[in-house]
C-alpha cells in the first residue's frame, strides 16, 4: 500500500492513527482511470461490496469503521462517477446518504449517559457489512464446492433394450411454444429476430417443397405442379414465395429450357 | 443373477442418482432385496471401485457412480464448451437462498444491499436450483424461495448441513441486537418456513414443476 | 494419470461412442497416445470388465460401455411408467425447428447461443418428429431438418400453421423491427436473391439464415 497518493488526498493529508497503526497516506484505491470506471463499477455488487472493498484493502477493523474516512472516500467515488455521468444504482446514493448521516451523527457530541443500549450510530451499517461479508464468502465456498460438469461428469453406459420397451416422455403443445418463447427472449438479446405468422406458412412451404424436390425420383419437378387450384390465390402466393425463399437460399434452382418456355425446379442437393 | 450385478447395471444405465427404493423397485417383489442388502451392495461396489477412474458417490436424491474429480482435466475435453462461470451475483443469491432458506427475494435484496435482478432468480429456477416452497405472509405476499435436491446433487451434497459452514458474526461490543440467523445442522428453518405458508394453500405449489 | 484409466472415464462420461481419434484429442499434443495404445486400452479394459455387469462395445463410430443384455429384465425398469422427461434443450430445439424449418443444425445453435448435441437430434429423429429434408448449400452441406407428419399427428395439428402463433406469447418483446430474415411484405429481397443466385448459384445467401 506504498502508492502514491492521488486525487482524493487533496487536504488531508495528515497522519491518520487507524486501529494504533499510523497511516501516512491514503491508499490510492480510488484512483481509477477514468476509462476503467465502467469496468470497476460493474465489478462491484454493490454499495456493501464497494465499502467492503474500501474496508479490506486499507486494513481496517471492520468492527471499528473510521466513518469520517470511508465516508469521504466513499462520497469521492460516487461524485466522480456522477461526475463521468456514470449510470449509478440508486442504491449506492441510499449508501450515500446512510453514511453521511452516520457521520453526522457521529460529530454530534455522544450523549454521555449510561445508557450503554444507546447505540453507536455504526451499528448498523456494520451489521449489515458482516452479514453481507458472510455470504459473499458463502458464494465462494460454493463456487468452490465440486460440481458437475465442471469437476465431476456423471457416468453412464448405454442400456440397449428394444427401444420401445422405454417409454416416451408426453409433450405437450403449449411447452414447444414456451420453449421457443424462452429462445427467443434470449436470442433476442444480441439479434433482432422478426417473426411473423405470415412466414410460418412459407417456412412449411418451403419444407414441403423441399420434401417433394427430394423425395421424387425425377431430377426437375415442374415448376406448374406445386401449384393446385384448390388453394386459392393465397396457396399460390405462398407457393411462390416459399420457391424464391428455396431459391434465394441456394437450396434449389429453377431451371428453364428457352425463353418462355416452362419452369422447372430442381434441387441442389447431392 | 447376483444383486450386486443388477445394482452395479442399472446405476449405470440411470442418467440420474438413484434412491434406495428405486433400486429396490427393480426387483420383482419374491426377489426383492431390503435397505440392507442394498445398503451393502453400495458398500461392496464402493470398494470394487476404488482403484478405477469412477466411484459411486452418495447424492441427496441417491448413489451414482460418477468420474474422479482429478480425471477432469481430461475428460472436459469431450465438450468444446466451457463449464459456465456463475456471476458473483448469481453465487450470492444462490448462497443467500442456500444458507438461509426458504428466503423472500426482499430479504436477498437486504442482505446484498442491492436488488436482484428477475434474470437472476430465473436462471436459478431454470436449473431447478431453487424453487418457490410457499409465499410468505406479509404485504405483497411475496414468494419464498429454497433449494432443491437437484441442487444439492449438482454440487455433490448429501443434505444442506453439508454445505461448508457459513462464517459466524464477529462479535461487537457496539452490541448489536442479537438477531438469529438460521442454523443449518437442522432442518428447523425449513419446517419454520413451511408453518408460514401451510395456511395458505393456494398456489404454493406452483412453481414445483420447474 | 495412466492412460487407460483417462480413456475408461471419458468412455464413461460421453454420450455417445468414442473413436480413436476423438480419444487421441483428450491429450495434449506431447502425451498423445498412438492408435496402438488406444486399441491396446480398449483389450485391457474389455478384460477388465469381463466380469462386471457392463462391457466395452464397438459400434459403427466408435467404443463405448453398456450394460450386457442379460441385465436388461432388471434395469428397464427403471423406465417403466416414469419416462424421463425430455431435457429443456430439446423442446427447444425442437420448437425452433418446428416454427424455422427448414432449419440446420448452426442455425439452431445460433438461435439457442449454445450447442446442440447429437443425442437431441437423434432422439427427435427416433421419435420421428424430425426428419432431414435437404443439405443447405453451404461449406459443409449441413443438414436441414423439417418436422414430419408425426409430429404433426402427435400434436393434432392439421398443418403447420395451426402451431399456436407466437404473437399470443411474445406480446411487444419481438415487434421490434429490425433485420427481417424472412421479408413478406417486400418483394425486394427475394427478388434480388434470384438475381444474386443466377450469377452465383450457391452459397452466396450462406448468413441470411438466423
Amino acid at each position: 500500500m506504498q502508492k502514491t497518493p492521488t486525487l482524493i488526498e487533496s487536504g488531508q493529508q495528515s497522519l491518520v492513527w487507524v486501529s494504533g497503526k499510523p497511516f501516512y497516506e491514503l491508499p490510492d484505491d480510488l484512483y481509477i482511470p477514468p476509462d476503467a470506471l465502467e469496468v470497476f463499477l460493474e465489478t462491484f455488487e454493490g454499495p456493501l461490496d464497494l465499502l467492503l472493498y474500501l474496508i479490506k484493502h486499507q486494513n481496517l477493523d471492520i468492527l471499528d469503521i473510521p466513518v469520517l474516512k470511508i465516508t469521504e472516500q466513499y462520497i469521492e467515488y460516487i461524485d466522480l462517477m456522477q461526475n463521468l455521468r456514470m449510470e449509478l444504482a440508486a442504491e449506492y446514493l441510499v449508501m450515500a446518504a446512510m453514511l453521511a448521516e452516520i457521520k453526522s451523527k457521529m460529530l454530534l457530541p455522544r450523549q454521555l449517559t449510561e445508557d450503554a443500549e444507546d447505540e453507536d450510530p455504526r451499528a448498523e451499517l456494520i451489521r449489515r457489512l458482516q452479514e453481507y461479508e458472510r455470504f459473499k464468502r458463502a458464494a465462494d465456498d460454493i463456487d468452490a464446492l465440486p460440481r458437475l460438469y465442471r469437476d465431476n461428469f456423471l457416468v453412464t453406459a448405454e442400456l440397449i433394450v428394444d427401444k420401445m420397451d422405454k417409454p416416451v416422455p408426453d409433450v405437450e403443445l403449449e411447452s414447444i411454444l414456451i420453449a421457443f418463447q424462452d429462445v427467443l427472449r434470449r436470442a433476442d438479446q444480441f439479434t433482432h429476430h422478426h417473426i411473423q405468422r405470415e412466414a410460418l406458412s412459407v417456412r412449411e412451404r418451403m419444407s414441403r417443397i423441399l420434401a417433394r424436390l427430394s423425395d421424387g425420383n425425377e431430377e426437375f419437378v415442374a415448376f406448374n405442379s406445386f401449384f393446385t387450384r384448390a388453394e386459392g390465390k393465397q396457396g399460390a402466393v405462398v407457393t411462390f414465395l416459399a420457391i424464391l425463399e428455396l431459391c434465394k437460399e441456394g437450396l434449389l434452382e429453377i431451371v428453364q429450357g428457352e425463353p418462355m418456355s416452362e419452369l422447372w425446379l430442381k434441387p441442389i442437393i447431392e | 443373477m447376483d444383486i450386486k450385478n443388477i445394482i452395479e447395471a442399472a446405476l449405470f444405465a440411470a442418467n440420474e442418482p438413484l434412491s434406495i427404493a428405486e433400486i429396490q423397485d427393480l426387483f420383482l417383489l419374491e426377489d426383492r432385496p431390503d435397505k440392507h442388502r442394498v445398503r451393502e451392495a453400495f458398500v461392496q461396489l464402493t470398494r470394487d471401485y476404488a482403484e478405477k477412474p469412477i466411484e459411486l458417490v452418495e447424492t441427496a436424491s441417491g448413489y451414482r457412480f460418477q468420474v474422479k474429480s482429478s480425471y477432469s482435466p481430461w475428460v472436459a475435453r469431450l465438450w468444446e464448451e466451457k463449464p459456465v462461470k456463475y456471476s458473483r451475483a448469481l453465487l450470492e443469491t444462490l448462497a443467500i437462498i442456500a444458507y438461509q432458506q426458504p428466503a423472500t427475494r426482499g430479504e436477498i435484496e437486504e442482505i446484498r444491499g442491492v436488488s436482484v435482478s428477475t434474470n437472476i432468480i430465473r436462471t436459478l429456477q431454470e436449473r431447478e436450483w431453487i424453487r418457490v416452497i410457499g409465499h410468505k405472509e406479509v404485504p405483497g405476499r411475496p414468494a419464498l424461495y429454497a433449494t432443491t435436491k437437484e441442487f444439492l446433487d449438482y454440487f455433490n451434497l448429501q443434505t444442506l448441513a453439508d454445505l461448508p459452514p457459513l462464517a459466524s458474526l464477529l462479535d461487537m461490543e457496539l452490541s448489536v441486537s442479537g438477531d438469529t440467523q438460521l442454523n443449518l445442522g437442522d432442518d428447523s428453518p425449513i419446517h419454520e418456513g413451511i408453518t408460514h405458508y401451510e395456511k395458505t394453500p393456494s398456489g404454493e405449489h406452483s412453481t414445483d414443476s420447474l
